[in-house]
């Protein structure tokens, strides 16, 4: 579809492609046990948390550029003039910035956790909540940005909407990765974080759209 | 495809504002700096909500909801022209071209006729700002849509240019295309003229 | 009863008198309820301390009170376009994150007899009540960044909608995680677990507190008709 | 002077002012143990390194736009025909976003990493470290942006860029606190980050006035 | 104070034009769309460097390096105007005035005299294009400066601001001052012409 691969475009020249926000997963990565000190065992036992926290840290550092340039240059009325609904417009994006940042930091997550001392069994579970959790941090911090447009302070004021939402997510995606780990049930945690995720992109899409109608107007 | 606009009451702006549009028809809108016009063509586009009023869309398609007749029966150009400075002209040309209802092929045929061929593989922040215009205003011609509104068409185009898009306005008019255009110039084409404001 | 008031008129009329009766009963269910649960006897389990339930457990009802009634006060608003409503959400939030900072407060300063913490992070309980402030918090904060008041009250509907959801979570939280919070022992099923002598004043505080927010909120939400009255006759004067 | 204060008031605005700066560090230091799992031990030993990390991409959030706003509506034309050559502009625009953000992260730092278990008399140390290492983030941060002016990628390439430049300095701040935490000797450290931080405070200057008329031509 | 400006072939837009600006004098750069206008304006102003060739800034202050010079005498204003959409519309032109040499009162009173003191609480994001273009115009009469540059100034103004300017253009060139200004319409002054491009 033409408006999934503008956008698909766009997200990439926004964040600059996977490549760099692999990067940006990398540095971080190195960064921590740099601060941290190199002891493997301290290491190894926040591996899998701290990779998940930097995961979704890193999908928020290009979100509020997600709608703010739309609107500032008017392509958002543009895409309201078109044949689908705002609401469908928002979801595209939203799914675009996904497939641009979110799903290459989900292979990527399982490589960062396991060097930092993650077990490598636990890789499957921690690229499956990897990418559902980037699926919600996607959509609510397309929500988060979305709502912002008619404050027009961007950054951070995203970041205090949207964190207090991510908080589940990273609740329960943190919680599984533990569990699996240590052997505990894993699976209610997961599944909640999947239900998180699909209501989210089920969800969100009406909030953006009324929100970027709003700051239109 | 005909129009019929009412329109009153947009804040303090302009109030009680009646007007109808019908097809083949070119209006201009004229007005001092702020008195609203373009703030009529966002209510009439529906982008932004008017504060008493409606603007409804009669037209051959007449079964559509007013919303959905709204969306394919505009083109808006105004001085943002939602043009990403970074992608290269043919690629945010296309896509406008397609988002608005047009092709591949009607696209690289508008970008010709207004002489833009050369430039398509340039990014649009190195054009001129005529040229830049002129490139917002190639998906007119290149999606066919009934209504055209236009915020200050011409101001930056050049003499050539001016005369050229004169008469691709009279070859839309003369289609049954109607034309809603805020100017502080007079338009190259006959045109109703409505002041808007005090 | 809410289309009836939707009308400021009558909405004005019946708070003129409502808003303080709500606030006396509320005084004195609440002052009831604390000297019953202050003379109440030790816990076994939680000695001397237990008093500080009276104060705790109905200040985190109210908070999901306050974000109960700011959700629904954003749907009405944004569904039927009423300004009422965008006024009563305007004038709950900030009540709601006080009581959302006094449960936090008062459960922190009971956590550190029972938990031997004052705050125990991965408690999802917890998070989820700390989440819940900062979604005040952050409502607070869009709608003040926000200069034009229409924008800012539907952009603060929409985020009050999105933060709906947390709220079962802070209910369900005990349920889905083992926490160290207290279970659930009222709002449960097969009826409340808890000893009649704590049960009737927990149950009477909780009413005082949840009739002091009514009584808070309506005089905000009336404070806040005023003030937009004052602004649209300004504007008319400026007008003219 | 007029331009400090404009830029404060920008940076204020793009950040959302330090009291947003603020909620996003609070917010990522409350999910940073979310997903790591309540365990007060584990967390304890990485309380400071994690809070110092933490601090670096907080204050890398907002970096992006430290130039770019500028670059695209012509502001930086106008800054280039007054009084003050480019390279003061460019000290003068960052030295305002360290004092929105910075500085207040750098109060905010020690509550952070206490409240993650850290020890209260590592709380001057952590402060200055995160003083001085905010403003080598701010310098080296606007420079990534300046480069990436050009380049029309931002976020995430200005993380590329910077992060390899931010790595001595999370590596001498992790090292100066961990080391006086552990009764080791942590000035030699401390003193190479003020010495790196001072260093980028002068020299980088150059570097945005350089790059900025480099895009800008 | 007078200027002599020798240009040439930038890029492969124009070249050896070369020409010379006195006080008092208004110039018109005129040219098709991307002749290079735009261009030639910001090679004055130093912002973009010339392929080759040199713009000397010749004045009273000769004791000047000549980019010192440039600085204290260029104001340029284009399409890109440099004001926040989100600050208000009296702190951006304070702002600017006060960054470009002038001070507090000469921009409250170069507001006035655009007609600006209504507005100048509100955001600019929400001005229209002629009060947004009038706003940037203003720091031209706030902080005094020999050489104005000027990007089809005239194009969103209604028929009373051009006027309005014009007399201000008159004004400025009675002190002595320089315009040097890209238009595509005549300037409402009297002014030489000089055709950018082919
Ligand atoms: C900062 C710490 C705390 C927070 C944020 C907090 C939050 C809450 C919330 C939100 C509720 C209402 C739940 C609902 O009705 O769905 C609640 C209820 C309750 N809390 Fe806490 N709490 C904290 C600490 C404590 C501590 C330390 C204790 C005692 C050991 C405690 C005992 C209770 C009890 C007994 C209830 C009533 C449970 C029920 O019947 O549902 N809380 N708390
Ligand atoms: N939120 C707002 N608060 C106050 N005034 C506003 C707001 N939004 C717009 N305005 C005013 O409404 C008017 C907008 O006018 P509009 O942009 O439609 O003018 P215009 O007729 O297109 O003018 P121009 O010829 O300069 O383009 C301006 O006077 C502006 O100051
Ligand atoms: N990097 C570049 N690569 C190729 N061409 C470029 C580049 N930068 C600018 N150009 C060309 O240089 C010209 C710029 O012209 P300029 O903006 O000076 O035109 P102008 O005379 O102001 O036109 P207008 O009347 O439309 O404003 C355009 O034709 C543009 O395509
Ligand atoms: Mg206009
Ligand atoms: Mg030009």
């Amino acid at each position: 579809m033409v408006l999934l691969r503008r956008e698909l475009a766009l997200a990439w020249a926004r964040g600059g492609g996977p490549l760099l926000a692999l990067g940006f997963f990398a540095a971080a990565v190195v960064m921590l046990p740099l601060s941290l000190g190199p002891e493997p065992a301290r290491l190894a036992r926040v591996a899998a948390g701290a990779a998940w926290v930097l995961l979704a840290l890193a999908s928020l550092l290009s979100l509020d550029r997600m709608f703010e340039p739309d609107f500032e240059d008017g392509a958002l009325d543009l895409l309201s003039l078109g044949p689908l609904p705002l609401e469908a417009v928002a979801a595209v994006k939203c799914l675009a910035q996904w497939l641009v940042t979110g799903a290459p930091l989900a292979l990527a997550a399982p490589i960062g956790a396991i060097a930092l001392g993650a077990k490598p069994a636990a890789a499957p579970i921690i690229a499956a909540a990897a990418a559902l959790g980037g699926l919600a941090f996607a959509f609510l911090g397309g929500a988060g940005a979305a709502l912002a447009l008619a404050s027009r302070r961007g950054g951070l004021l995203i970041a205090v909407i949207v964190l207090p939402l991510l908080t589940p997510p990273v609740i329960f995606g943190g919680a599984a990765i533990d569990n699996f780990q240590n052997g505990l049930p894993w699976l209610t945690p997961f599944s909640l974080l999947a239900a998180y995720a699909l209501a989210a992109a089920a969800l969100t899409p009406f909030a953006m759209a009324g929100a970027c109608r709003n700051a239109a107007s | 495809m005909d129009d019929l606009a009412v329109q009153r009451g947009e804040r303090i702006l302009f109030s009680k504002l009646s007007a109808r549009v019908v097809a083949g028809e070119a209006v201009a809108l004229t007005g001092a700096n702020g008195a609203g016009k373009t703030t009529l063509l966002r209510v009439v586009a529906g982008l932004t909500a008017p504060l008493a009023g409606t603007v409804r869309f009669e037209g051959v398609r007449g079964d559509l909801p007013n919303d959905d007749a709204r969306r394919e029966a505009c083109h808006l150009v105004g001085h943002q022209d939602g043009l990403k400075g970074a992608r290269a002209a043919g690629a945010e040309l296309e896509f406008q071209v397609l988002w608005t209802g047009g092709d591949r092929a009607s696209a690289e045929h508008a970008a010709a006729r207004m002489g833009l061929t050369r430039l398509l593989n340039l990014p649009v922040r190195v054009l001129s700002a005529g040229q830049r215009r002129r490139l917002a205003l190639a998906r007119l011609i290149a999606s066919p849509r009934a209504l055209w509104l236009l915020d200050e068409p011409l101001s930056p185009l050049d003499a050539e240019s001016r005369r050229l898009f004169g008469q691709i306005m009279g070859e839309h008019l003369a289609r049954g295309g109607l034309i809603l255009a805020a100017v502080h110039d007079p338009l190259p084409i006959p045109a109703r003229q409505i002041r808007v404001g005090a | 009863m809410f289309a009836a008031l939707a009308n400021p008129l009558r909405f004005m009329a019946f708070s003129r008198w409502a808003a303080p009766i709500l606030g006396l009963a509320a005084l004195l269910l609440t002052g009831a309820g604390l000297t019953l649960g202050l003379s109440a006897p030790p816990d076994y389990q939680q000695g001397d301390t237990v008093w500080i339930m009276f104060v705790h457990v109905p200040a985190a009802w109210a908070a999901m009170l306050a974000y109960g009634c700011l959700g629904g006060a954003s749907f009405i608003s944004l569904v039927f376009r009423h300004a009422l409503a965008d006024q009563a959400a305007k004038a709950a939030a900030p009540l709601g994150a006080a009581f959302t900072g006094l449960a936090l407060v008062t459960g922190s300063l009971w956590g550190r007899p029972m938990w031997g913490a004052w705050w125990v992070w991965g408690d999802a309980r917890l998070v989820s009540v700390l989440v819940l402030f900062l979604l005040f918090l952050a409502y607070l904060a869009l709608r003040a960044s926000i200069d034009d008041e229409a924008k800012a009250a539907r952009a603060g509907e929409i985020l009050a909608l999105i933060g709906l959801i947390n709220l079962p979570i802070i209910h369900f939280s005990v349920e889905w995680w083992n926490t160290l919070h207290q279970g659930e022992s009222i709002l449960r099923p097969g009826g409340p677990a808890l000893a009649p002598v704590y049960l009737l004043p927990l149950l009477l505080t909780g009413a005082g507190y949840s009739f002091a927010f009514g009584a808070l909120w309506l005089a905000r939400t009336r404070a806040e008709v005023w003030r937009r009255r004052a602004t649209a006759l300004a504007l008319q004067a400026a007008l003219r």
